[in-house]
């Protein structure tokens, strides 16, 4: 009854707390909503002059709107002591042990989230900011004995699950916000302070993943003229047969590719280059495979009995054709990383893309993960 | 001229029979409050106008990201706004004229801004592009339209009519205030013109991010500084106005209480305004100077470290900037809560319910404006103790709120009440306010902020507030006070379509934001959120508002129309029109003549004697004597 | 002007005089303690008291503050409450921050 | 009609128009330097490190113009006493003065100012700079106002003596009461800058 906002999957546990007091608020906001609005909306039919000509002066004469006010007042002071400062605290004050729990600086800077792992040692190794480069951009002086055996990666947060995180959170340049909105996570990254956030996590990214399925479609079909048709108009649709040169057979664009400017510039560089003429071209509409990476929900197989694309691979444009071809017309698909680190602060022009990915994984998978990237390191 | 100008004088000749003065001295540098407050309010209504236009840009990307904008969809009609005008105008020299002309050259700024490779090559807006027009959407909105018209226009020509001045307190300074407001918004214009654009780091322009951008954020911040000054002097202006230059009988528990809204307006103005220019000075300083007051040591940007001496606080801008900025929305909605107040008592012909606990509230709510600013900044790392005191006065400052909005509703009760284009939109307001004044309250408690903050949940808490709720308000101030300046109406038809049309069409706007919120999408994302995960089913919603903000687009040319067409064609009224009893109706004439006044008027009574038993009447004027 | 009131500034006067002549001598105190080299609770302390006299002493006398009307009180007590909110609520954000565990 | 209360007192509040108004412009500044000292005291609390005044600024130097800041505003509430006093000459003559006070300051902080410059010592060198700098700075812009505004009272303004005296006198005690101010705010920089 509570959840009637319908918030995203829930992934930590005190990500339950926060959507309950959240619904809570959002039942008490509903009732004063309907109240003064019901008492509104009443008033207005009621007293329209041409059923009630004549105002009265004094007006409604009770003053129970004191006692509403005045329980509105109580119900905050309620919610402020009961709810608000205890779920704060929490978050802010009660951070689990150091022992038992999983520490990782986490540095933001336009427009990536490093990731710094102690490594086996338990301890963060030095970083300085004359070392900064860009293959080292968080400045580790791998010099340093602490340092040897840390791990780094460029937004890639590997958690286990059911383990308490803790994340030193910090900038290199302007804020940014570290937001993990399934977590119910969120902490601005300011530079020149390190602040600790923690939770933790309880579902891992493959359970989510299954939890969330979309369903993607094949729209309208279309044949343009590359020569009459203005291609970008057509930013959402994918070729369904190569483009070719028509005088030399060369295949310039294979069908399977989405409609971008690029394409357009390839094309006139060729007509311009060598007076290529292009047959025409068929294009379907598709967000299959726009923007970031999916993967198939469930088997997909041709007609012919051949697989398009089995249960958790990769979705390409390059698939769309096939699908097309043999009738498939909704594909389900699930998304590669439905856990991602957003950035909630405003950082400059690429802050839309400020996308990091998380993994959150069994305990055995995380070690694997461990392992094998400190098997990178060199000795 | 024709024979319309004896019988109702259209603004710009309003004074032409009491002193020859040169046109330059007449309408350009006047002193006359009156005159000032139309040059407020025309140049805040095309800031609003041009504000708007770069957010329906906007919507466009983001309903479809990375797909080329017809600029001509906005060009076009924004040029055929301006022939309108100019057809209305019959090209005679007049303020219709001047303003279809300012149309074309916006509809000419907005091809500008639509083509150039370093904005939109190819039609496609580029993500810094987009962040130039956030930024300036919220600077020009606030701090050059709604501000400049809630405040600076009907402030200036209604506070000293209806305490019953013969101006304000200060005309010299009143003049300087408007040319300061004037230079400050030419500026913000002219910075869409250097290299780099306009400001580029949200209307808050965080450091340090503000610090290491491109020049639009140096002439952002010299263009505050003026807009500050402005709005300083005339506060100074408006508090010592209302306080020495009532009339003999207003006191001040007679005081329309629209007057009270700009009373306590005028003291936040005052007082939070300085630190925000302190903070200006101090973000020049840093971008000129070289100085470091927001820079922390040990910066990398871009790849390189950061050549400044460092040990300032990032933190520090915000502070400033939220103390300004929280005490600056209510600056947004409480001269929006006065005109309601006019515009309500008016139309029920009933006194406001309350009118004590209305003025106790207002004054209560201003105080506690100024302490409750860093519910803005929870997620900066704040501990318990602090966070505790501001979630706490955050929950205080809502319950006065409360008690004006119930107070305004029960006023209601026992009324006559007439459905005027200004009472549709004073309606309207209540319930939208009540939406985003009760959405605030999670935004206030800093645990379920954690999920929604920097939201679009945020982005409709507020555009709730600003847009159905303080827009609104203004539109039904100056459906209410255009007889007044003008001697016409606008027409009630036309009132009455852009009414419903915008109320309608701006819900579809800003209640899909909510969802957006709940799902946590993050606002400034300059491609709708596409690149996120846990956005995908959320995108759809996106053409959703964007279709609604062009809708509601669509009606405001109705109001534009209706506007100027009604400065010539518009019914033609007396001195009051609306039966109405404060000062500026009942005791000066239409148009009020420089110095306002044929007599100087005594007050004997409350502002709204609407309904007085025993009276013949149903409304007695302030200074109708016993 | 009468004479009654003329008598009154030259009153006046002679209370500038004496205010000038104290906060030149408060000017010297001040100078003199900082060659000391307190400590920097005890110079803080010692240096703003001193200004505080001298401020006030200015804004009593010379700005006439001592006999000015009510509402001015009024005005400059509402910004003192603001300017201290300013003062302390940011130091205090800044004290109470999440820190490491 | 003429605007009332721009020299008679309004009876119920015992003030004129310009008297309220300079003091409410008094309070905003109020608040913009109180913007700027809260940024320093969270500035230097912040600090790792943070250097003495002494040991940066040339205490002498501002020593002497506190002295001559304060003489100024002796000058000045004297200037206003002359002409409550109906004595014009001696308004001339106290006004010129503080004007000359405020031009020794002015010339005093250029001296400063230029050899912190020719030392390299910029407001980008450190945050104590910064805020030294910035404060004084805008504290000279304040001064310069001042000349500018007590120059007009004492040269073309003061032709008003002769058409209006009791509208002339207000007019100098409201610019008194900046200038006080301008005073008052120079006596809290010098030691928070200077001594501490
Ligand atoms: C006019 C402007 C305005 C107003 C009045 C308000 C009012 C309030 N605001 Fe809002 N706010 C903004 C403008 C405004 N705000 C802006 C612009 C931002 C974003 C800035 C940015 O980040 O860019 C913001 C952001 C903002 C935040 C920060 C969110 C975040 O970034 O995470 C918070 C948090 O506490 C907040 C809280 C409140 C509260 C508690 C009120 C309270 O005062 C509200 C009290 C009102 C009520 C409780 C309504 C009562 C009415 C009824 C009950 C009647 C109902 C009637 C009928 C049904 C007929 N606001
Ligand atoms: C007063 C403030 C105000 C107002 C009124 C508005 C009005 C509107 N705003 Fe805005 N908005 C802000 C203040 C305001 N906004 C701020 C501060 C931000 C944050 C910026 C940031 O992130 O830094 C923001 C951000 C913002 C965003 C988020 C962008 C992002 O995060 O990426 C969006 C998205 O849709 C939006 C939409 C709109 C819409 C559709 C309106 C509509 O309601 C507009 C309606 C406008 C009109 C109806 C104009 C009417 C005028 C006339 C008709 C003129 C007539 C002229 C004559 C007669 C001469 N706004
Ligand atoms: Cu990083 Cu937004
Ligand atoms: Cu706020």
């Amino acid at each position: 009854m509570f959840d009637f906002l319908s918030f995203p999957v829930v992934a930590s546990a005190h990500g339950p707390e926060i959507d309950s007091m959240t619904s809570m608020m959002h039942w008490a906001m509903l009732i004063l909503f309907v109240g003064w609005g019901s008492f509104f909306l009443f008033t207005i039919t009621r007293f329209r002059s041409s059923k009630n000509p004549k105002a009265d002066y004094m007006g409604l004469r009770s003053h129970a709107s004191n006692f509403v006010e005045g329980a509105v007042a109580v119900f905050e002071v309620v919610v402020l002591v009961g709810l608000a400062f205890p779920l704060w605290a929490k978050r802010v004050n009660a951070f689990p042990s150091e022992k038992e729990a999983v520490i990782v600086r986490v540095v933001g800077e336009q427009f990536n989230w490093n990731v710094h792992y102690s490594g086996g040692d338990g301890v963060f190794g030095r970083t300085d900011i004359s070392l900064v480069s860009a293959e080292n951009p968080l400045g580790l002086d791998r010099s340093d004995a602490n340092a040897k055996d840390d791990i780094t990666t460029i937004n890639q947060l590997h958690l286990p699950v059911n383990k308490p995180v803790i994340v030193r959170l910090s900038s290199k340049d302007v804020i940014h916000s570290f937001s993990l909105p399934f977590f119910r996570v969120k902490q601005d990254a300011i530079p020149g302070d390190i602040f600790p956030v923690w939770f933790v996590p309880t579902k891992t990214t493959a359970e989510i993943r299954e939890a969330l399925r979309y369903t993607y479609k094949l729209g309208k079909t279309v044949e343009v003229d590359f020569k009459s048709d203005d291609f970008l108009d057509y930013l959402d649709y994918v070729t369904l047969n190569d483009i070719v040169n028509e005088k030399d057979g060369s295949v310039v664009i294979s069908k399977g590719t989405r409609v971008l400017p690029y394409i357009k510039e390839q094309l006139s560089q060729a007509v311009t280059e060598s007076g290529a003429e292009f047959n025409k071209v068929k294009l379907v509409e598709t967000p299959i495979a726009m923007t970031f990476e999916k993967v198939a929900a469930e088997t997909y197989s041709a007609k012919d009995g051949s697989v398009i694309a089995n249960k958790g691979d990769l979705l390409s444009d390059a698939l769309v054709p096939m699908f097309f071809e043999n009738g498939i017309t909704e594909v389900v698909v699930g998304l590669a990383t439905p856990t991602e680190i957003a950035c909630a602060q405003l950082c400059g022009l690429g802050h839309y893309r400020m996308r990091g990915t998380m993994i959150v994984e069994t305990q055995e998978e995380f070690d694997a993960w461990l392992k094998s990237e400190a098997s990178y390191l060199q000795p | 001229m024709d024979q319309h100008v004896a019988t109702a004088p259209h603004v710009g000749e309003a004074h032409a029979h009491h002193e020859e003065l040169g046109f330059l001295r007449k309408y350009v540098f006047s002193i006359d409050h009156k005159v000032i407050g139309l040059q407020y309010g025309i140049t805040a209504l095309l800031f609003l106008f041009f504000g708007f236009t770069l957010m329906m840009l906007m919507r466009w990307q983001l309903a479809h990201p990375n797909h080329p904008i017809p600029a001509m969809y906005f060009i076009v009609p924004i040029a055929i706004i301006g022939v309108v005008v100019l057809l209305i105008s019959k090209f005679k020299p007049s303020l219709s004229m001047l303003v279809g002309v300012l149309f074309l050259g916006l509809a000419a700024l907005v091809s500008y801004l639509t083509s150039g490779d370093d904005r939109m090559p190819g039609g496609i807006m580029l993500p810094e592009f987009y962040n130039q027009l956030g930024a300036m959407h919220g600077t020009i909105m606030v701090f050059l339209g709604v501000v400049p018209l809630a405040v600076g226009a009907f402030g200036n020509y209604v506070v000293p009519l209806q305490i019953g001045a013969p101006d304000m307190a200060f005309p010299k300074l009143n003049a300087v205030s408007y040319w300061s407001y004037f230079v400050g918004g030419v500026v913000m214009l002219v910075s869409f013109f250097v290299p780099g654009g306009a400001a580029n780091s949200g209307w808050t322009s965080y450091s340090p991010l503000a610090n290491v951008a491109t020049t639009g954020q140096t002439y952002w911040l010299v263009g505050m500084v003026f807009l500050i000054t402005s709005s300083l002097l005339g506060s100074v202006n408006f508090i010592v106005t209302i306080i020495q230059l009532r009339a003999k009988g207003m006191t001040f528990m007679r005081l329309p209480f629209f007057v009270w809204a700009q009373f306590v307006t005028s003291f936040l103005l005052l007082l939070a305004f300085p630190p925000l220019e302190a903070a200006g000075i101090l973000q020049l300083m840093d971008r000129l100077a070289g100085t470091s007051f927001f820079l922390p040591s040990g910066l990398v940007v871009a790849g390189q470290p950061l050549q400044v001496s460092g040990g300032g606080h990032p933190i520090l801008w915000q502070h400033l900037f939220w103390f300004l900025a929280h005490p600056e929305v209510y600056v947004l909605i409480l001269p929006a809560m006065g005109i309601l107040g006019e515009v309500i008592a008016n139309n029920t012909r009933k006194p406001l319910w309350g009118y004590k606990s209305l003025v106790y509230a207002v004054i209560f709510l201003g105080f506690m404006s100024f302490i409750v600013w860093a519910h803005h900044m929870f997620l900066t790392g704040m501990g318990t103790v602090i966070s505790a005191f501001f979630q706490t006065t955050t929950m205080i400052i809502s319950i006065p709120s409360i008690i004006i909005l119930t107070a305004l509703i029960i006023s209601l009760w026992g009324g006559s009440i007439r459905f005027t284009p200004p009472m549709l939109f004073a309606l309207a307001f209540l319930p939208m306010f009540g939406i985003g004044g009760l959405t605030g309250l999670p935004l206030g408690l800093a645990p379920t902020d954690i999920h929604l903050h920097d939201t679009y949940y945020v982005i409709g808490h507020f555009h709730y507030v600003v847009a159905p709720g303080t827009l609104f308000a203004l539109f039904a101030g100056i459906y209410y006070w255009y007889p007044k300046v003008t001697g016409r109406k606008l027409s009630d038809m036309m009132g009455k379509i852009h009414f419903w049309g915008s109320f309608v069409s701006i819900n579809f706007v800003f209640l899909p934001m909510f969802i957006q919120g709940f799902a946590g999408v993050s606002r400034r994302l300059s491609d709708g959120a596409q690149q996120y995960a846990h956005a995908q089913n959320m995108l759809p919603w996106n053409e959703v508002m964007s279709i609604g903000a062009w809708v509601l687009g669509a009606f405001q040319v109705v109001f534009i129309v209706n506007f100027f067409w009604s400065l010539k064609r518009g019914e033609s009224v007396g001195d009051n029109p609306w039966q109405a009893t404060t000062l500026e109706w009942s005791a000066a004439p239409t148009p009020p003549p420089h110095g306002n006044f044929t007599k100087t008027p005594e007050v004997y009574r409350g502002p709204y004697e609407y309904s007085v038993p025993g009276k013949s009447r149903d409304f007695t004027p302030q200074n109708e004597a016993d | 002007m009468s004479e009654a009131h003329a008598e009154d500034i030259k009153k006046h006067v002679r209370t500038y005089i004496m205010v000038f002549v104290a906060l030149l001598a408060l000017t010297v105190v001040t100078v003199a303690i900082s060659t000391l080299h307190l400590s920097t609770f005890a110079a803080v302390t010692v240096a703003l008291i001193i200004a505080v006299i001298k401020g006030s002493l200015v804004a009593s006398y010379f700005m006439h503050l001592i006999s000015e009307k009510k509402l001015i009180y009024a005005v400059l007590v509402l910004t003192v409450v603001f300017f201290v909110g300013l003062m302390f609520l940011p130091v205090g954000a800044f004290s109470d921050k999440i820190t490491m565990p | 009609m003429q605007i009332p209360y721009t020299v008679e007192l309004r009876s119920d509040t015992g003030l004129f128009n310009a008297k309220l108004g300079v003091w409410l412009f008094l309070a905003s500044e109020v608040m913009l330097f109180g913007a700027l000292f809260s940024s320093y005291v969270l500035l230097r609390v912040g600090a790792e490190h943070w250097p003495h005044g002494w040991e940066e600024l040339n205490i002498p130097l501002a020593t002497l113009n506190t002295v001559v800041l304060i003489s100024s505003s002796v000058t000045m509430v004297m200037s206003w006493a002359s002409l409550k006093l109906n004595n014009f000459k001696k308004y001339k003559m106290y006004m010129g003065l503080t004007i000359l006070c405020a031009l020794i300051f002015l010339v005093v902080k250029a001296f400063e100012y230029g050899h912190k410059f020719e030392i390299g010592h910029l407001p980008g060198t450190s945050t104590f700079l910064a805020i030294y700098f910035t404060l004084t700075g805008l504290h000279g812009l304040h001064v310069i106002g001042g000349i500018i505004l007590n120059g007009y009272l004492w040269g073309p303004g003061s032709k008003m003596w002769q058409s209006a005296p009791d509208r002339f006198t207000n007019r100098v005690e409201v610019a008194g009461l900046y200038w006080h101010f301008v005073d008052l705010v120079w006596i809290f920089l010098f030691p928070v800058l200077y001594l501490l």
